[in-house]
């Protein structure tokens, strides 16, 4: 049967996940709990961390950090974070929002994650605790590579670089169902400018690979370019670089493949979805 | 958003009515929005055990060996039940009206049918136990091709799906694989029409997805009886249900319910009770057995596909003139009510018009798939998709408008339906001109003089010469492509009237204010029957050209029946 | 595996209750508690049936540990009324026609009494992001919609909620 | 990118009760010593106001006010035995037996209050108020709760119905479908205008506009339940739901709210609805049923209306953005249809 743990601090939860392949983080429940439920968790130990910092946003400096157990609500209910509101009101419906963490996110699977989305437009790294050592950030992308894998310890944090101007950020997650839907796919962009041109632009997707991942084919088109409607096109030419989307409930890969450019083209010229 | 048109049939009507035709409130709207309804699940029991079952993980595959011993010694487990501990373990639900053969065992023996059967169920003190043991039960399988399509299924040397129907399709009348529709001749109409229009039509299968899953509590009572706390949408068909499976007189069930998350059909198979109260039995304790939603979502039962040819030919006035349409019900691995669908879309052909010549044949086809049952619309839906698009394009093809090709066919009080029984009460026309009006969409003075009242019967209420076929006999695929071998002759009918209910007053079309129905005999014969001993009489039509080439089979001897009523000629077979 | 004891208050009372370790709160509330309320209806927090408030706010009780719940203020609709008198919000249900087969009807009320809470005077927008997380099979969510608008155009958000 | 309007429309019937018959129903209805009726019933009510339509149609035949009738379903030990809900047959088998169930009662209702007022029953009428007065002579009369008390304590009357309502079962001829179907139809017409995005295949439902014919309409707020609820499963049927996304392959089935597709709260469109009513001959006070067809005649519509819109026809249901796009590619573009009417003519 399953047994649950409190734990008063980040490291000991760290040290008790290092030495027990089945023990596993509960945060806000809306993984965990499900596999519960429908019986495909019977056994291990749940791990719950009352630890403050796990909670904590420090987001008015120019590092950004938000903890692992910080809730969609709360990233909503945050003025600083106002260019996360879009990705973070994409995740469920209320109440959902108020359980859901920053943390959690990370490990949802596609076509689920859509905050992950975000944060790796932002450039963003994943505090992880291995042991009982502190903590040591990990690229967002390296970390998502190897989450299949998992053993990489407890995530306490995510990191990035504040936008410098916060409509430089965009985000749109398309989805079947209005106003509350999983995603057909999602789009995340972080698009710097300087002197009216694009800066090391940083493009990512939902739901078009096992992971979310980097558009890699469209920052580069993107980069150091004005953004104008050749931008954009080259941008639609090089959307599917990379892509890998799955066939699922929602939609088959062909039709993932289809409308990414459109969305893609539509979010950078400002047009509705 | 809701207007009422009074003027419209007001002098079929009194309105003067005092509670009738008011929108007062619900008398369960309070114990709604207080949380005070109590549903199936809202009761509280002490000692309490929890029911889950193991479900097959393959569409089709031979169940070699189970072995639950480690789930009986797993903590908190009650008891584990299999196949042999059901003591009816084979069941078709129209059985209580002894229609169709028993196909669908409660848990699954020596092969499981589709992705999610039954084989195995846990009872244990919480449903986490209940859970953590049912990954200790080990079945040893072997697959087996599935078949998914319904052609395909239908081919010879298709996998057999379900060996009560080694056919793969529900058999009607002990004679054809499907059911036939004829009325007048389509082939000769076709030949003669100025368009033939054809096309297939797919719908897709629809779960009903009610808020609350399907679920039972059953408790043993006082007096040796069990208390049974259902969502069934039809509680005596439950109870019937029920009482065969775990073989109890039907008194020593008391059925609890009437108040159901919504079912929309979805609630009409009785896949909680019979286990819950099979657990009550064997445990002597309250049994609680909730399907939870992934289990609702893919083994829930679902309304079933359905692939729809229209073929139909149409002047260029815009009056269609002959429609056939072939159908197929995707029953999934079981019976279930599918081949009641089959029946009532037959009878729903060719929609809501006038058409002299018109001719279906509805199959049921069994395929490697949870078993679809009934939903909102059964046996209509999708069929009505299928026509509606198909006027659509017809309209199209001779240039008419949607809506007025709609109100030139569309049937009057009077017309003779392909069934073979005059149409009445018939509303379409003004249901069109309404609705063209709201919706502001144009439409000539003549489709807005046009009536439900008028231009019906006289010669569209005869019933047409109509060629007989032998097509599709049981058995015998090759059959399937047959010449006609007898007309019948214009006017007849073969089946007696129903005794239909009256009402007082009806008569001057005027009703009263309150209606009671009493019966008044059938004009030409007496009511059918109701003795489940006697076979069903023969026709009372005989043909006067050679008898069809497969000679009838005998009478099914006198049977001991679970059901009160033989249900018309559609199944006349033996029952198992 | 021996049973957690968790306290806490339930519509404005101190209940207590045994639980799993893993238990959920839904299943305490029902089977435990006797508050029927919250209802199961996929113990995925897909569907928003069981949706209580806990120190105000809305959660899904499927997904909600109980012991996770020792000392906090939860409630349900049970805990709605005010005595024999309705919440504004049921009595909207009830005018507007917003229940059918009822079992969504207490986590839509619970919903709806969050976004109040909140925001006295809400949009139609802020009305149905509000609910989209609970799924409604009958109604087709208009006349729950009006139901919640026309609460709030009466006040239910300011006097009570 | 372009978005692309259409209208469509389509039109149906629907048989009411299961279409063979034998699909009997029955009522018992007794007062207790204050003339407050029962009603018991098996029937279900799973959220379509069976307990209502039944309370009204009692209430109306048996002459008393709506609050003195309370309906109890359903317990298998106290309410006789009733098909089921479904087939759209609760309001007109169960409405009939309730009917006949309640005329009985009044029967003996009117006769004991005959006994008091020493009047002949045939005489007498009741207000829909609680009263029973001779015709004519309002001022001769007598309380029901004054009736029942001497039908109990007096004159030893049970005040008590049983009603039974049964449309006998038909046969089938096996070579030419012949039958005797469903007595009564339900008839609908419904227009639906759609928005497609010819870029992304996605279709918005701007409105409908649909009248119905039910027969006599018993409570219109809940026809007005049934059918908005209904033309929102339309909707779902028609563009969103099932099970089997890629059907007859039967992978990829959802388990969940959130992959099951329907539409949500943001997605309804505007709906009118007018309705009609031609009494059904056999119907409780001419009624029929709203409960099934409701989202029969939106599937059909909306296809109609995306072909009218892009010239794209999906047979195949459910009309996903995905077969609309390759429709457009398979037609090499779009290829709009006439447009039809104007302005939609709402009150």
């Amino acid at each position: 049967m399953l047994d649950v743990r409190s734990c008063a601090s980040l490291s000991e939860a760290a040290g008790i996940i290092s030495g027990d392949r089945q023990a596993l983080l509960i945060a806000g429940g809306t993984l965990v709990m499900r596999e519960v439920n429908e019986g495909r968790l019977t056994e291990g130990t749940l791990l719950r961390v009352t630890d403050p910092a796990f909670r904590q946003v420090n987001a008015s400096g120019g590092r950004v950090e938000i903890g692992a157990g910080v809730t969609m609500a709360m990233v909503l209910a945050n003025r600083d974070l106002s260019y996360l509101h879009a990705p973070a009101r994409g995740i469920g419906g209320p109440a959902i929002r108020t359980m859901a963490t920053i943390g959690g996110n990370l490990f949802a699977e596609t076509p689920y994650g859509d905050f992950t989305v975000a944060l790796l437009a932002l450039g963003a790294e994943v505090v992880v605790q291995a042991g009982y050592g502190s903590g040591r950030a990990v690229p967002l992308e390296d970390f998502l590579a190897g989450r299949e894998r998992g053993g990489q310890g407890l995530v306490t944090a995510v990191q990035f670089a504040r936008p410098q101007n916060p409509s430089e950020f965009l985000f749109r997650k398309i989805s079947r169902v209005k106003p509350k839907g999983i995603s057909v796919l999602s789009i995340a962009a972080h698009l710097p400018t300087s002197g009216g041109r694009l800066v090391q632009p940083r493009v990512a997707y939902g739901a078009m690979a096992p992971v979310p991942m980097r558009a890699r084919g469209v920052e580069r088109a993107l980069d150091g370019k004005p953004l104008d409607t050749a931008a954009i096109q080259a941008a639609k030419q090089a959307a599917l670089e990379g892509t890998r989307p799955a066939t699922d409930a929602i939609a088959s890969d062909w039709y993932r493949r289809e409308i990414l450019p459109v969305h893609l083209g539509r979010l950078l010229a400002g047009e509705p979805r | 958003m809701l207007e009422m048109r009074k003027d419209l049939f007001a002098d079929e009507r009194d309105d003067n009515l005092n509670v009738v035709g008011k929108g007062v409130q619900r008398q369960d709207a309070p114990g709604h929005v207080t949380a005070r309804t109590r549903f199936f699940d809202d009761h509280a029991f002490d000692g309490l055990l929890h029911l889950k079952v193991v479900r097959s993980p393959h569409h089709h595959a031979r169940i070699r060996a189970i072995d639950v011993s480690a789930a009986e010694r797993a903590p908190g487990v009650k008891r584990v039940l299999r196949g042999a501990d059901v003591p009816v373990n084979k069941n078709t639900l129209l059985s209580l009206i002894n229609f169709g053969k028993d196909d669908e065992p409660t848990l699954a023996v020596d092969k499981a049918r589709y992705k999610g059967e039954p084989i195995v169920a846990i009872i244990a003190d919480s449903e986490a136990e209940a859970l953590a043991a049912r990954k200790l039960v080990r079945i040893d399988y072997e697959p087996l091709n599935p078949v998914f399509d319904v052609e395909e299924a239908l081919k010879p040397g298709a996998p057999v799906v379900n060996e009560t129907y080694p056919g793969n399709y529900f058999e009607y009348h002990q004679r054809f694989d499907h059911q036939k529709l004829r009325f007048g001749d389509v082939e000769r109409a076709f030949a003669q029409a100025d368009h033939v229009v054809e096309h297939r039509y797919q719908m897709s299968p629809i779960e009903h997805a009610p808020t609350e899953t399907n679920g039972t509590i059953a408790a043993p009572e006082h007096n040796d009886r069990y208390v049974v706390h259902s969502c069934a949408q039809g509680l005596f068909f439950s109870l019937g249900t029920t009482a065969k499976i775990v073989d109890l007189e039907s008194n020593r069930l008391h059925f609890i319910g009437g108040t159901v998350g919504g079912g929309f059909g979805g609630k009409v198979d009785s896949l909680s009770e019979p286990l819950a109260v099979l657990g009550a039995m064997l445990t002597g304790r309250p049994v609680r057995y909730v399907l939870d939603r992934e289990e609702e979502m893919l083994y829930g039962s679902p309304r079933g596909a359905e692939r729809i040819y229209v073929k139909d030919g149409v002047m260029r006035d815009g009056r269609i003139v002959a429609r056939y349409i072939r159908s197929y019900f995707d029953a999934g691995a079981y019976t279930r009510l599918s081949s009641y669908a089959a029946i009532k879309c037959t009878a729903h052909v060719p929609g809501p018009y006038s058409i002299p010549n018109v001719a279906s044949d509805i199959y049921v086809a069994y395929t490697n798939r949870c078993p679809s049952t009934a939903m909102r619309g059964f046996g209509v839906t999708a069929v009505d998709f299928a026509l509606e698009v198909q006027m659509d394009r017809l309209a199209e093809a001779v240039n008419m408008d949607p809506m007025e090709f709609r109100i030139l066919n569309a049937y009057r009080d009077g017309d003779m339906k392909a069934h073979r029984r005059v149409a009445k009460n018939t509303a379409l026309v003004e249901c069109v001109q309404v609705a063209a009006e709201k919706a502001n969409w144009p439409i000539s003075e003549q489709a807005r003089r046009a009536s439900s009242l008028t231009e019906g019967g006289g010669e569209r209420a005869q019933i047409p010469a109509t060629p007989l076929d032998q097509r599709g006999q049981i058995g015998r695929p090759e059959s399937r492509n047959g010449p006609a071998t007898q007309t019948l002759p214009a006017g007849t009918t073969r089946i007696a009237l129903s005794k239909q209910p009256v009402f007082e007053g009806a008569r001057d079309s005027r009703p009263t204010p309150v209606q009671v129905p009493r019966y008044e005999p059938s004009p030409r014969q007496e009511a059918p029957r109701y003795d489940p001993a006697v076979a069903p009489p023969l026709p009372a039509y005989q043909p006067a050209a050679s008898p069809p080439p497969a000679a009838p089979p005998p009478t099914a001897p006198a049977q001991p029946q679970h059901g009160a009523v033989r249900f018309s000629s559609v199944f006349g077979t033996r029952r198992r | 595996m021996a049973k957690l004891p968790v306290q806490f208050r339930l519509n404005g009372s101190d209940r207590a209750g045994f639980v799993d370790p893993a238990g959920n709160l839904l299943d305490l509330l029902r089977r435990g508690l006797g508050d029927f309320a919250p209802k199961y209806g996929c113990g995925q927090g897909t569907c928003g049936v069981c949706t209580v408030l806990i120190d105000g706010e809305p959660q899904l009780s499927c997904l909600t540990l109980a012991i996770s719940c020792e000392g906090r203020q939860i409630e349900t609709a049970s805990g709605m009324a005010d005595g024999p008198n309705l919440h504004p919000l049921q009595q909207a249900f009830m005018d507007n026609f917003a229940a059918q087969c009822g079992f969504c009807t207490p986590g839509m009320l619970t919903a709806a009494r969050a976004l109040l809470a909140k925001n006295p005077n809400p949009t139609r927008d802020e009305v149905v992001e509000a609910i989209s997380g609970n799924i409604c099979r009958c109604t087709g969510y208009e006349p729950i919609i009006a139901a919640i608008l026309a609460a709030a155009a009466g006040g239910a958000g300011m006097r009570r909620a | 990118m372009a978005r692309h309007e259409g209208r469509g429309m389509a039109s149906v019937n629907y048989p009411i009760g299961m279409n063979l018959g034998g699909d009997p129903s029955q009522a018992l209805i007794h007062s207790n010593p204050d003339g407050k009726f029962t009603v018991a019933l098996s029937a279900i009510d799973l959220g379509q106001g069976m307990k209502q339509v039944s309370r009204q149609i009692a209430a109306e035949t048996l002459g008393v006010p709506i609050e003195d009738v309370y309906v109890d379903t359903a317990d298998s030990d106290t309410g006789p035995h009733d098909m089921g809900s479904f087939a759209s047959r609760g309001t007109h088998r169960m409405g009939n037996a309730v009917i006949a169930a309640a005329r009985e009662a009044r029967g003996v209702l009117l006769d004991a209050a005959a006994e008091e007022l020493e009047v002949n029953a045939s005489d007498l009428v009741t207000d829909g108020r609680g009263n029973i007065h001779v015709r004519g002579a309002p001022s001769k009369t007598i309380t029901v709760k004054a009736t029942a008390q001497a039908a109990q304590f007096k004159q030893g009357k049970t005040i008590a119905g049983r009603g039974i309502f049964l449309i006998p079962l038909s046969a089938v001829d096996a070579e030419t479908g012949e039958m005797n179907p469903n007595t009564a139809f339900a008839h609908a017409c419904l227009v639906a205008d759609v928005s497609v995005d010819d870029e992304t295949g996605e279709v918005t439902v701007l409105r409908m506009t649909s009248a119905y014919e039910l027969g006599r309409v018993i409570n219109p707020r809940m026809v007005e339940q049934q059918l908005v609820g209904g033309a929102w499963m339309g909707i779902s049927h028609a563009l969103y739901e099932t099970p089997e996304p890629y059907y007859p392959n039967p992978e990829h089935g959802p388990r969940d709210f959130n992959e099951y597709l329907m539409p949500g709260p943001g997605d309804i469109a505007p709906y009118h609805v007018t309705v009609l009513e031609r009494p059904a001959p056999d119907g409780p006070f001419g009624g029929k049923g709203p409960g099934e067809m409701c989202a029969n005649p939106v599937l059909p519509a909306i296809a109609n209306a995306v072909y009218n819109a892009v010239g794209v026809r999906v047979d195949e249901l459910p009309i996903t953005p995905e077969k609309i796009l390759r429709g457009i590619r398979a037609n090499g573009g779009v290829k709009p249809g006439p447009r039809r009417g104007g302005a939609v003519n709402w009150r």
